[in-house]
């Protein structure tokens, strides 16, 4: 069958949190579901986002957070398969200030990078900050990117704390054992603390008008995704490391290993979305931006399940 | 001067002005009455620094008089003088042309096909005596070489009027009569007006019509216009034994003499006259 | 042209230019929106947002910030350009040695330094400097290395038979003769510097310009973004106008008008 | 010095560098090494990574990507620069309007820029090509501007009252003075086409060699982003090679050596 | 020649060549054997483009003999000539520097205080006639002014050779006299070895102790070195009435003039000679 070409835009495709993206790609789901998928590399989840909305590409895989961002300026984004169910945003302490911070409430008048001011890692800092009774303002806020930036000065302790991904986090841990974590929602239990309930990290979305008429499409991707989730689920993360491109593993693979095993129980089962957690995402972006607190946001908009649960019933994805 | 003919260059009565440093003027030639008719060599003399560039410069629509009005062919000139060609004083060459190169653009510009205006190039290298050095770039020549490649650059477009600063300079007296003697013949054979700067008063009336001298600046002006009743054709070495030519050398001499001496002590006054 | 003639002109070329900005990102031409305001905003939108930091005076410390930076590494960078400039083409060997290093390093992306420059100098405004120097160092290196070797050799030979030294060759002949290649490297890296000194801020910062406009890009504030813009480009002419000053100022030699 | 001697002193300059380098990462000297190699990796596995791309050939596809990007950007770039050049200095009215615009325009952080050229030229390698077209016009734009201003006066006269006209000053007098000026804008932006190219994909790729080292640095693979960077740099003289024939063949008429 | 007195300059047959394209070769100065003795004063005369220029650049040390050898007081001459003061043939002043300041350098280089140095630039501008206008930039001098400012630039740093390059070349006749005067002046007050090069043979006769004349080029040789017994001090205009000059004039010209007529034919032949 004549197959049909889409560009997903990835906000940073080293980051584990998009990996099922790239592996459905390496593992060849896209095909089997009838698309040609070209998939490009953009800086951030917002350099992604922007693509698609001008045009240049069709759908995002990033984090969902920006759908209701975005809500709030009058973009209509909906997300339709979700891979990350928790976002795998950790609080980290600096090695070198390990012994003053013992908690999040001694993060008042401290200085914590986060990728970048206004980025979802800020947003989560902020959320943070208030839910543990402080100021979201007392902290300072320091872009250092996800990269080898945020590792030296996490090093250097130019900061004191900093909100990180893998595989940063995992970089930080083997060479300080005894480093401090502060909130880790790469894990199950941490998630539910800060959200109270599974918070969707990466998934793919699209502006409304592209979902509704690009069904067809919309639906291949699904089902590539959540086939792919199963595989995840049902190998070893060598046999996922094998999968995956050489210039993506790099050359540290033990790193990556440690890095994808600490993230492998962020990837989502079900592909859907826990409307719970898409209501957190409102209340953390309400916290740190008065223009969507304001904004009245109908969060139920800005996704949908009936995609996955599409693909259930006809049996095309998970088995 | 036969008012048959019509004029070629008329400067009425032309004030030039430069601007220094603090909002000063220095006026180099003030009121210069000056009309060369259509076929006549005029020769320009007078003390350095008098203002004969500035002169030519005027002629040529390249300086504006700050007073008074310039007209080419009876009419006002606005811009430049499209009628004229100018051998400059200073170095002019296009130093990233060959010798002959730089000569043919004067025909390329035209719109003369190439191979034809280097051919005419070729020609006129060799009248220059520069036959063997068309493919040399300018700095490669000497100076008197340089010169010459700049004559025949001016030469070879055949412009209706002269121009020319010092352009035997820095020849030697051989070379000077020859190329005396080629600017004669083509004058003759199709007369143009020619404004020839020199200082070699000998020169100037071997190969004038009219010798005009101008007084030491400040404020120059033309302070004496002989005309020179030397039968033509002249062979410049000749003609140099005629006594007409004698007397009117001495008579012109003892005004310039006069005049490079006075402009010499109003020019060296101590400091802080500027 | 008289000076409020000019003015005028410009006047006029930036309310065109702002109008059709208006225009083609609210009406819509030939059935769509030409300039989607998610991506450019409009002018009333950016002009509220930087009357809004100039009035909550937010803005004065970014700001002080990213001058700072951006004159520190136009400084540095330029003094750099200018002494190693002046130093290869003296030392013509060393320059032949050197030479494709240069040039390769000339060629490395900055951005990816940032984490080392982050690293060497800490995540205040020394990493930022380091970034603008190694935009504007290139720049006037290679424009004073090529203008003192265009010395005229006339001057050149005066000034070796006068008996000067290396040194006063420099003074008197090198260094003049450069200027005018200087001073138009110079016009070029001001723009640089200030470049240099934004993403550097944009790639880890807590404060400054281009952490405003990271942060207004982060929620898609378009209007911030473009309000970061012009503040900077606003206060790039006037550095670029300082610079034009000291140019005039050495350049009192050249001829300019000639007569009255 | 010879040819030979030359190529040795450069051998022997990156030999020190690379000496140095390796020590600096692997030898502890004053109880910490220098250079910590999770930073800077070291040299060896540099060369590694290197003979790796070449020997299994995945380099090759993002290289020509990468080498077309910044050629595109180099040319299109440069001869914006000098046609903009011209035009301004022969225009003085136009230049002096536009003057502040353009030194406004050449401040703005073009990191910030790539999602309106992700907008306008998609997500290919157009709006690599246009990210570095912006660094590199206005390095050239500037060079030629002064480089037209700065003809000698009296050969210009003397083109003028040989009848020339506009085009054909341009041609014969214009163009050949302003080269060196050009060519010396030219050896800086090669470096800057490719540091825009790699940029542009650093941003925002499929491919390219901006992309490998994104992947790279992601990972915290040093060693492939060192490897990318090297890549680069050896692109780059061999551009910077063939500008320099160029340039040769275009100032022949310069004086070089005195006598023999 | 009295063999007394050191030798300033001496060119051991020394030959010039220059580089031209295509890996050929132009010889420009053949084997050139000159001995200038400490306190003489030489002229050099030769057809235009024979290599005046080009011995001067060798005696300087700008330019190395492919073959032969310079040596000034005695020792080979390696790098530039130190002892030198040159006048070049083309502009060489710094365009940058005012009138005053591009003669103050020449004694500011030497250590002397600016304060010093500007007072006796001053003091030379008004010698050379320049005094109103030690303010001026070059290009705001005529050809003339900038040759004197240049002249004054050499003089002022008193140096023990002078190579002068057709110094009076765009002065009028009566500034040259006195310019020359000026020279003679100075160098019979303190003397120095001049090389002295013209195209006015009578000037050179009326300058020089010994005048040199060069053959044409290319492979020019030095053809004729005839010493004038003209007794010292000379006034240059009164020296040319003298019997004695009238016959060296006379002598010298005929060599030259044929000098110059071989020159022209070999080098204007025609195209495909380089
Ligand atoms: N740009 C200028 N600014 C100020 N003064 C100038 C400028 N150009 C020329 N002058 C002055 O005008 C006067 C006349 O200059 P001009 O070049 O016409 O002299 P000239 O007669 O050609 O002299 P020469 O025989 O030495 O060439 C001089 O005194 C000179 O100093
Ligand atoms: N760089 C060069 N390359 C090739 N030939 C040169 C170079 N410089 C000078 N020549 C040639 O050498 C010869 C001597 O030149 P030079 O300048 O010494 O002549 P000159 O005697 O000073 O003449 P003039 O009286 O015209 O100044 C000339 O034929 C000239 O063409
Ligand atoms: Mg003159
Ligand atoms: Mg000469």
């Amino acid at each position: 069958a004549a197959q049909s070409k889409v560009t997903i835009a990835v906000g940073g495709g080293a980051c584990l949190c998009y990996l099922p993206t790239v592996l459905a790609k390496q593992l060849g789901e896209y095909e089997k579901a009838g698309l040609a998928v070209e998939l490009v590399d953009l800086k951030g989840g917002s350099d992604a986002l922007k693509a698609v909305l001008g045009g240049s590409a069709d759908v995002v895989s990033g984090y969902f957070d920006h759908c209701v961002n975005l809500a709030a300026k009058r973009q209509e984004l909906q997300a339709f398969v979700v891979y990350d169910r928790y976002p795998g945003l950790v609080l980290v302490v600096s090695p070198k200030h390990t012994s003053e911070i013992n908690s999040i409430k001694d993060l008042a008048g401290k200085k914590i990078g986060v990728s970048a001011p206004g980025s979802s890692t800020d947003f989560f800092l902020k959320y943070l900050l208030k839910k543990n009774g402080l100021d979201p303002t007392s902290a300072s806020v320091i872009g250092v990117g996800l990269g080898a930036t945020a590792v030296a000065a996490m090093e250097q302790g130019q900061i004191d704390a900093a909100v990180m991904l893998d595989p940063s986090v995992t970089v930080l841990q083997g060479n300080h054992a005894d480093l401090k974590i502060l909130s880790d929602t790469r894990t199950q239990h941490d998630t539910l603390a800060v959200f109270g309930g599974e918070y969707p990290g990466g998934a793919l979305y699209s502006t409304a008008a592209w979902v509704k008429s690009h069904e067809k499409e919309a639906q291949a991707l699904t089902n590539a995704i959540l086939a792919t989730l199963a595989w995840i689920h049902s190998h070893s993360p060598e046999d996922i490391m094998a999968k995956m491109p050489d210039e993506i593993v790099g050359k540290n693979k033990a790193l990556y290993l440690a890095a994808l095993k600490n993230t492998i129980p962020m990837y989502s089962e079900t592909g859907k979305m826990d409307p719970k957690g898409a209501d957190a995402v409102l209340a953390v972006f309400s916290e740190g931006s008065p223009e969507v607190a304001k904004a009245n946001i109908d969060v139920s908009k800005t996704y949908t399940n009936r995609l996955v649960e599409q693909a259930k019933t006809t049996g095309q994805g998970a088995k | 001067m036969d008012t048959a003919r019509p004029t070629a260059v008329a400067l009425d009565d032309a004030t030039v002005a430069f601007r220094l440093a603090n909002a000063r003027v220095y006026t180099a030639v003030e009121k210069a009455r000056l009309a060369v008719a259509h076929g006549e060599f005029v020769a320009i003399v007078g003390p350095t620094g008098c203002g004969k560039s500035t002169l030519l410069n005027v002629a040529a629509g390249l300086l504006k008089p700050a007073a008074g009005a310039v007209r080419i062919f009876d009419q006002p000139l606005t811009g430049l003088n499209r009628d004229a060609g100018y051998l400059f004083q200073a170095d002019a060459l296009f130093p990233w042309k060959t010798a002959i190169d730089n000569v043919a653009i004067g025909l390329e510009i035209k719109g003369t096909p190439r191979a034809k205006a280097l051919e005419q190039a070729q020609a006129w290298l060799t009248s220059v005596g520069l036959g063997a050095f068309a493919n040399r770039y300018p700095h490669m020549l000497s100076g008197g070489q340089r010169k010459r490649v700049g004559l025949a650059q001016v030469l070879i477009r055949d412009p209706k009027i002269l121009l020319m600063d010092e352009p035997f300079g820095p020849l030697d007296a051989q070379t000077r009569q020859v190329m005396g003697n080629l600017l004669l013949e083509l004058w003759t054979a199709d007369r143009k007006a020619v404004l020839f700067v020199t200082h070699d008063l000998e020169e100037a009336i071997a190969l004038a019509d009219r010798v005009v001298i101008m007084s030491a600046g400040p404020s120059s002006r033309i302070i004496g216009d002989w005309r020179v009743e030397l039968p033509r054709p002249r062979d410049i070495f000749e003609v140099r034994l005629d006594k007409q030519f004698h007397e009117l050398h001495r008579e012109i001499w003892g005004v310039l003499k006069e005049e490079v001496m006075k402009g010499y002590a109003q020019s060296s006054q101590a400091a802080g006259a500027e | 042209m008289s000076r409020a003639a000019l003015l005028l002109c410009q006047v006029l070329v930036a309310v065109v230019a702002l109008a059709l900005w208006q225009v083609f990102t609210t009406v819509p031409l030939f059935g769509r929106i030409l300039l989607p305001p998610f991506f450019f905003s409009n002018p009333i939108d950016v002009f509220d947002q930087i009357v809004k930091w100039f009035s909550t005076g937010v803005i004065w410390k970014h700001l002080a910030i990213t001058l700072w930076e951006s004159i520190l590494a136009f400084v540095i960078g330029s003094s750099l350009g200018v002494l190693v400039g002046f130093w290869f083409a003296r030392q013509p060997r060393v320059a032949a040695v050197f030479d494709p290093y240069v040039k390769m390093t000339n060629a490395l992306p900055r951005v990816v330094l940032a984490p080392i420059f982050a690293l060497w100098f800490g995540l205040g405004i020394w990493s930022k400097v380091a970034l603008g120097v190694t935009l504007v160092f290139f720049i006037v290196f290679f424009n004073v290395y090529q203008g003192v070797k265009e010395v005229s050799s006339t001057v050149l030979d005066n000034g070796r038979m006068l008996g000067m030294s290396e040194r006063q060759l420099m003074r008197h002949v090198y260094w003049p003769s450069a200027l005018s290649w200087m001073f138009s490297s110079l016009h070029t890296s001001v723009g640089f510097a200030v470049v240099g000194a934004v993403v550097g801020e944009y790639l880890g910062a807590a404060a400054g310009l281009g952490y405003l406009i990271q942060q207004a890009e982060g929620v898609f504030d378009v209007a911030g973004v473009f309000a970061g813009m012009f503040v900077l480009s606003a206060f790039v002419i006037l550095i670029d106008m300082a610079v034009t000053l000291v140019e005039r100022r050495l350049l009192v030699w050249r001829p300019t008008v000639r007569a009255l």
